[in-house]
């Protein structure tokens, strides 16, 4: 199969696995072996690009010229393959884990469900291969948009106001900061298509410049860095499998590759390090970093804190991106894998514990590790991948990230980087060590009956915890499209 | 003889101004509409002034057709144009008065008046 | 034959006025109707395919040479307006049946067809035309039709609003009247190409300017520029809904197209931009129609009237184009012309489709609508995408070029106000999409989904919001050809 | 001489419209009215424009009057009494009115024979070779039939569009509305007093009758 | 009743002049003012006239209503129709010039078909006008 052919692919056979799970919306466990199967062979697809990549060979798949001069493409790199990989691999998987938690948790219209998911991993796949800033302008709000229905799932009043925090901050970043940095891009280099190295070095005055770093650097608002972050604890009304992939791992991850890509290949990174606003911008990162730390700490609520905790780890990368070295990009990059796999597994987790306990406070999950083992030891891997920590993958995103600071000479970055772990240690820790140590407490409602989340959920934990751990061990082809990456 | 030479337009725009303000000023629909073809009648006086030459007589060509050329060069004509484009003005206007009066019509049969003002409040109570 | 296109364009629909008012049967006078409008965007695409290239057609009327008779004269300009207005018209009379069916009683509706292929007549016919005087000809055929097609509505303030419209429009018109009769007492002449090579020596008279300001008030009366758009509210939202649709996506843009005649080819961009400085005044004025009346327009209860005022502020944004006076700005203008045409369009007919079943426009009337009419508020969810700007509809193009001429001027707080504007589009349009979707539906009142007589034309605007969006390969050139005439550039 | 007719009936027009502005029976103001179209009708003779003079006197006076009397028997005859002293118009119509004087101040003399709208190549065609291109003596006719044949055929179409309009607004008595009763159509009256956008119902989905014989046009 | 004979029979009088004088106005216009505008405001007169002495009724059942749109509607299309034809005939739309052997003969045709053009549809449409207005009361006036 042809690189073209498996790009074109990747964006188009999620949107027909849509189509079809809407047409098989009567049969249900064909409607969701849909896109379970769709998955898998898209993963198998990506993967086979690693050849390509590897090559260094350029594939560029222009599918129309829009206006003169600008049009929607699709182009195979590195940083869009990583990130292709670890959406195509979590697709399934987090289908799995949904089958299990939409039916225990008896969810209404299910079929438009999967099919927006379907479409929404088709738009974040878009995101990955995009060759210039208006094709990843274009599936970044396709993205925002389809997630929409996904976020306002429930029809109620709190879904109602969560959906205007969600849209109303990604819309409003996105076309009053991020559309107006790119159209400036246009005008001022005639072009948007990614160079690696960048575009934009003496094209403009540095003042319009360092403007433009900042207009991409807010304008992503999936990125979450503050004071835009809000939308990520609004949009967690959703279902959890919905929180998992897309607020975990697709929606976010969109935004952090933005604002990577824009690094590398609109800015480069020679030019980011003169500008003098990237280093104020790494410090924004550091302070969402360290104050979303914080705010997780005071929430009760598992789901909240695990979205505090995402905007933390989020701004890990946006602060690789603004170290602006290969320390720093590769850092960032692998962060987007390794805090994937990690963050899934946090999710479906806090989702299994809704699911069979029907429980989303930390207050009262005294004890329930011991009905629930399996479900609490993948949470405690998630957190040693967040923390940072061996046995998890996330120890050499972070280890990398910590050298690009020295590198870059910032030591007091390394140090946000440093309490900002010991802070995870803490807020994340808490659940597992709660669920196993505590005794049950006395006043406890909790049903009798509470025993492990239905079997597809499980199975979508073990694959996601194993992987986590796998990681540590080999990371594989993260580390390696990464260093492709940087090494020209 | 510059001050006279203007007069005339000078009077033209006085009517015109004072068919505007009674549109835009009285509230009564019919009265707009009196007031509205006072402004277009002005204004067709401003067009027929210009195609006036003094001395000159009705564009209508004296002799027979058949010397009507050299005729035409001994003669002096006003302009026919301008008379051309006021003909159609006015059919224009009487056009608009129509439709407006059988606006105003249906109006009154709808609100039971015509005064902008009463009919502004019935329907901010509804 | 196609020769006589210029004229045949509008003469055909002129025929057929008289011949549907007389006929008694409904479906033929709006069969007729519907050949009027095909016939007209056959003759439009016809017109464009000959002027895309930079040709200037010149048909003389009567067989008089111009300036002596009057002269039809199409560029890519006009071609370029025409084919929108032809383009809207033959979508929304096929559309118009089943609504003006349940909206205007059955024994007026021939005579209302008559009317609609007037107003469709006036418009191409000013479009068409190289003659500043049949210009004001036509536009009170188009004028009178429309205030009579408004009146039609349910509600009894169709008709005052259809009296306000007429008011308003008629001063428009006299002072356009006057401005051409100070232009004439100056030059001697109506035809626009011998007046704009007559006038620049009578440019530094004082009857010139004045002349200028005339006919510039009178067309921003007619195109609803702020703040002379009080009548526009009104009109939109009391006619029946097959007319709103039409005239929304039509009847400004005739008007925008009339005062870019004369602004650039009759007075000359120089005149207008340097001399008279219009864009000190039109800038400023864009602005606050688009955030103002977006402003206003986030506050409606009825969405007819809610996208009404959304049209006064995206009328904002095609004069903030003529104002930037260069090339990006106008084709910015240009292409917005076309692209808020079809938006609006298929919004107001998104609209006449719950009217048609639901019986109003409120936004609490959509309540559930999303379930019960899937196709109707799909549309209208695409239409609204494409007013916000969202990449791959036609709101999007228009959006990309007018920041992007903004940007060229060095105005980049003009930029970063349109994107304020459509940022409060968000908030209008989702307001009515949160409703329809996440409101439950009341019970049993048995709204089903629209008669896919209404659906499918519906259907195809949305289709052209979307194709042009992704393909605006078309629309671009030949906004940029037009935009190139109209500064008088060649390439 | 002439100038003096002109003065004098341009004043009087003045008066006239002064008058007609003072007044709130409307009934006089419609009869100023066309007063005061027929005496534009003589400044127009007195300009040299008979053809024009015959048509504002054919419509100003005639027409016009007639249908504003028509419709004052149907709506009153009186205006009632503005509740204030309308200043913005009156700012507005002395900035309007101001720029008109200014911008008039060099327009060319009233009726100087090297004005450029005598001068125009246009005026002298029409008057020199309308005699032979055409062959009639009334060069306004010639001009409104042929040479701007096409300007006229607008006008028709215009006054034609007019009659279009009246008649969808007048022909048929009272505001009729067509309400579905469930098993057929009834045709409601509206109640002026009782109208609401809101409480407009239009019921399920009537069968309509396809093409209704009676439907069509102008018969009142 | 006596001064409504009185009336009556003046108005019988008159109105057959009024027609013939639209008439002369009409076909004079080609020599002095006048035109088929004029001549379809005095032909309406005429009939309006006679709608105010003998009731909007009985004026009725000698001009229909419809045929006042009909005339309407008869004259445009009779002012277009030229048009059609001098461009059938291989000319510009309303060029006169070849509705006849030469030019002027041409063009003397074709003013006085545009001329009736006008003329039918001024009658139309100002006695459609009269009779809308009329009419809004009640026919029996």
């Amino acid at each position: 199969m042809s690189p073209v052919t498996v790009i074109l692919a990747a964006v188009l056979l999620p949107v027909l696995a849509a189509g079809l799970v809407l047409f098989l919306g009567r049969w249900p466990n064909l409607r969701e072996a849909v896109p379970i199967a769709t998955g898998t062979a898209l993963f198998a697809m990506i993967y086979s690009l690693m050849d390509v990549v590897r090559s260094g060979e350029v594939v560029r798949y222009s599918l129309i010229e829009v206006v003169p001069g600008v049009d929607l493409a699709l182009h195979i790199e590195p940083l869009g393959v990583l990130f292709a990989l670890v959406a195509s691999f979590l697709w399934p998987v987090t289908t799995l884990y949904a089958v299990g938690y939409m039916r225990g948790h008896h969810e209404e219209n299910q079929t438009r469900f999967f099919t927006f998911f379907a479409i929404s991993i088709g738009a974040a796949m878009g995101v990955a291969f995009s060759a210039n800033l208006f094709t990843l302008f274009a599936f970044y709000e396709v993205l925002t948009l389809c997630t929409f229905p996904l976020v306002t799932h429930h029809q109620t009043e709190e879904a109602r106001n969560a959906g205007r925090i969600y849209l109303g901050i990604l819309l409003t970043t996105s076309i009053a900061f991020q559309l107006l940095a790119i159209i400036w891009a246009w005008q001022v280099a005639g072009t948007v298509d990614f160079v690696r190295g960048g575009f934009l070095e003496g094209t403009a005055s540095p003042l319009v410049l360092n403007v433009l770093l900042v207009l991409f650097v807010f304008g992503v608002g999936k990125a979450a860095v503050m004071p835009f972050h809000r939308w990520l604890p609004a949009a967690m009304v959703a279902p959890t499998p919905v929180s998992a992939l897309l607020h975990a791992v697709a929606v976010v991850k969109a935004g952090v590759f933005t604002v990577l890509k824009v690094a590398v290949y609109v800015f480069g990174l020679d030019l980011m390090g003169e500008l003098a606003v990237t280093p104020w911008l790494a410090w924004t990162a550091a302070a969402t970093i360290l104050i979303g730390s914080l705010v997780a700490f005071t929430k009760d609520n598992l789901k909240a804190r695990l979205a505090y905790s995402t905007i933390s780890q989020l701004s890990y990368i946006v602060l690789g991106a603004m170290l602006a070295n290969a320390y720093g990009i590769i850092g960032g990059g692998m962060h987007i894998a390794m805090h994937a796999f990690g963050k899934i597994t946090l999710f479906f987790a806090a989702g299994a514990i809704m699911v069979a306990a029907h429980e989303k406070k930390i207050s009262r999950m005294h004890g329930l590790g011991r009905t629930m083992p399996f479900t609490f030891g993948a949470f405690f891997i998630g957190s040693l991948s967040i923390i940072g920590v061996p046995p998890a993958g996330g120890s050499w995103s972070k280890w990398y990230l910590g050298m690009g600071t020295m590198e870059a000479g910032q030591v007091g970055l390394l140090a946000v980087l440093m309490v900002s772990s010991l802070l995870g240690l803490v807020y994340l820790l808490e659940v597992p060590i709660r669920a196993f140590f505590s005794p049950p407490p006395p006043d406890s409602r909790r049903p009798d009956d509470v025993h492990e989340a239905p079997l597809p959920v499980l199975i979508a934990i073990g694959i996601t915890a194993t992987a986590t751990v796998a990681l540590f061990v080999n990371p594989g082809p993260f580390h390696e499209l990464m260093t492709l990456l940087v090494t020209p | 003889m510059n001050i006279l030479g203007h007069f005339n337009y000078w009077i033209v725009i006085v009517l015109m101004m004072m068919g505007f303000y009674t549109v835009i000023s009285r509230g009564n629909l019919v009265k707009k509409l009196i007031g509205l073809s006072l402004f277009q009648t002005s204004v067709f006086i401003l067009y027929i002034s210009a195609g006036k030459i003094t001395g000159g007589t009705a564009p209508i060509l004296i002799d027979d057709h058949g010397e009507a050329a050299e005729a035409a060069s001994h003669v002096l004509y006003s302009n026919p144009l301008p008379h051309v484009l006021i003909l159609t003005a006015i059919v224009v206007g009487i056009a608009t008065t129509a439709l407006g009066l059988s606006l105003v019509v249906r109006i009154n049969e709808a609100y039971g008046t015509v005064e902008e003002e009463v009919i502004h409040n019935r329907d901010e109570s509804l | 034959m196609s020769d006589h296109l210029p004229v045949l364009l509008v003469v055909v629909p002129l025929i057929a006025a008289p011949i549907a008012a007389l006929i008694r049967s409904v479906r033929l006078s709006w069969l007729i109707a519907c050949g009027a409008s095909w016939w007209a965007l056959y003759a439009a695409w016809g017109l464009l395919s000959r002027v895309r290239g930079g040709e200037v057609i010149s048909y003389a009327l009567g067989g008089w040479p111009a300036p002596y008779g009057i002269e039809y004269r199409v560029d890519a300009v006009n071609a370029w307006v025409i084919l929108i207005v032809a383009a809207i018209a033959s979508v929304a009379t096929p559309y118009a049946y089943q609504s003006v069916r349940r909206e205007v009683e059955s024994d007026r509706v021939s005579l209302f067809y008559s009317a609609w292929i007037l107003c469709l007549t006036g418009l191409l016919g000013i479009s068409v035309t190289g003659d500043v005087f049949n210009v004001f000809v036509f536009l009170e055929i188009s004028s009178l039709s429309a205030y009579a097609l408004i009146s039609l509505g349910q509600d009894r303030r169709a008709l005052t609003s259809a009296y306000q419209y007429l008011i308003m429009g008629s001063i428009g018109a006299t002072f356009i009247v006057i401005g051409i009769g100070l232009m004439y007492i100056m030059t001697g002449t109506l035809n626009m190409m011998d007046l704009s090579e007559r006038l620049p020596a009578v440019m530094d008279t004082r009857a010139i300017p004045v002349a200028f300001a005339f006919l510039t008030v009178g067309f921003s009366l007619k195109l609803a520029l702020f703040p002379l758009h009080l009548w526009l509210p009104n009109a939109y939202t009391f006619a029946p809904s097959a007319v709103t649709a039409f005239i929304a996506a039509t009847a400004t843009k005739v008007a925008v197209y009339m005062m870019l005649r004369f602004f650039f080819t009759v007075f000359g961009a120089a005149f207008a931009f340097d001399v008279m400085q219009v864009d000190l005044i039109l800038l400023p004025l864009a602005l606050v129609a688009i955030l103002s009346t977006s402003l206003v327009a986030i506050h409606q209860q009825n969405v007819k009237r809610l996208l009404a005022y959304s049209s006064v502020a995206q009328i904002g944004y095609m004069i903030l184009g003529v104002s930037l006076a260069s090339v990006a700005g106008l084709t910015a203008g240009l292409l917005h012309l076309f692209n808020h045409a079809l938006m609006k369009g298929a919004l107001f007919m998104a609209m006449g489709c719950v009217m048609y079943r639901v019986g109003s426009v409120r936004i609490d009337a959509m309540a559930g609508l999303g379930k019960k009419m899937p196709w109707t508020m799909a549309a209208f969810v695409v239409g609204g995408l494409s007013i916000i700007g969202v990449p791959l509809t036609v709101g999007f193009i228009s959006k990309w070029y007018l920041v992007q001429a903004a940007l060229a001027a060095g105005l980049w707080w003009v930029a970063a106000l349109v994107m304020v504007g459509s940022l409060m589009a968000v908030i209008y349009i989702w307001r009515v999409v949160e409703v329809a979707y996440l409101s439950p539906a009341p019970d049993g009142d048995g709204v089903a989904e629209a008669p896919l007589a209404m659906l499918i034309p519906l259907w195809v605007l949305v289709a052209a919001n979307v194709y042009f969006g992704v393909n605006a390969g078309l629309t671009t050139e030949v906004a940029t050809r037009a935009a190139e005439i109209l500064m008088g550039v060649t390439s | 001489m002439s100038t003096v007719i002109d003065i004098t009936l341009l004043t009087f027009l003045a008066v006239t419209a002064l008058a007609i502005i003072r007044t709130r029976n409307l009934f006089a103001a419609v009869m100023l009215a066309g007063i005061y179209s027929l005496v534009s009708a003589g400044l127009f003779t007195a300009l040299d424009a008979v053809d024009v003079a015959f048509t504002e006197a054919a419509v100003g006076a005639g027409i016009s009057t007639v249908l504003f009397l028509g419709t004052l028997a149907l709506v009153g005859w009186e205006e009632e009494k503005p509740a204030h002293q309308p200043i913005l118009p009156l700012v507005v119509v002395v900035l309007t009115g101001g720029a008109l004087v200014w911008g008039t101040s060099d327009l060319p003399p009233f009726g100087v024979a090297t004005n450029p709208v005598h001068e125009s190549p246009i005026a002298e065609r029409y008057i020199e070779e309308s005699g032979h291109e055409i062959g009639i003596p009334n060069i306004v006719t010639s001009v409104l039939a042929s040479y701007r044949g096409y300007d006229t055929m607008g006008e028709a179409t215009v006054i034609f569009t007019a009659l279009v309009g009246v008649l969808l607004l007048l022909a048929h008595g009272p505001h009729p509305r067509r309400v579905w009763e469930g098993d057929r159509w009834s045709t409601k009256w509206d109640d002026p007093q009782l109208q609401d956008e809101d409480d407009e119902t239009l019921e399920g989905d009537g069968p309509f009758e396809s093409d209704s014989p009676e439907g069509g046009s102008a018969n009142g | 009743m006596d001064d409504q004979i009185i009336l009556r029979l003046a108005a019988k009088t008159l109105i057959p002049f009024i027609l013939v004088f639209a008439l002369y106005v009409q076909f004079h216009g080609d020599y002095g003012p006048g035109g088929g505008f004029q001549a379809g405001v005095i032909f309406a007169a005429g009939f309006v006239l006679y709608a105010l002495v003998f009731g909007l009724r009985r004026t009725v059942q000698v001009m229909p209503p419809w045929v006042t749109l009909a005339c309407g509607a008869a004259g445009v299309l009779l002012y277009a129709g030229v048009g059609v034809v001098t461009m059938a005939l291989g000319s510009e739309y309303l060029n006169y010039n070849v509705l006849a052997h030469d030019p002027e003969h041409g063009q003397h045709y074709g003013i006085l078909l545009v001329e009736l053009g006008v003329l039918i549809t001024v009658f139309g449409v100002m006695l459609g006008m009269f009779y809308a207005f009329a009419g809004r009361r009640s026919l029996d006036g």
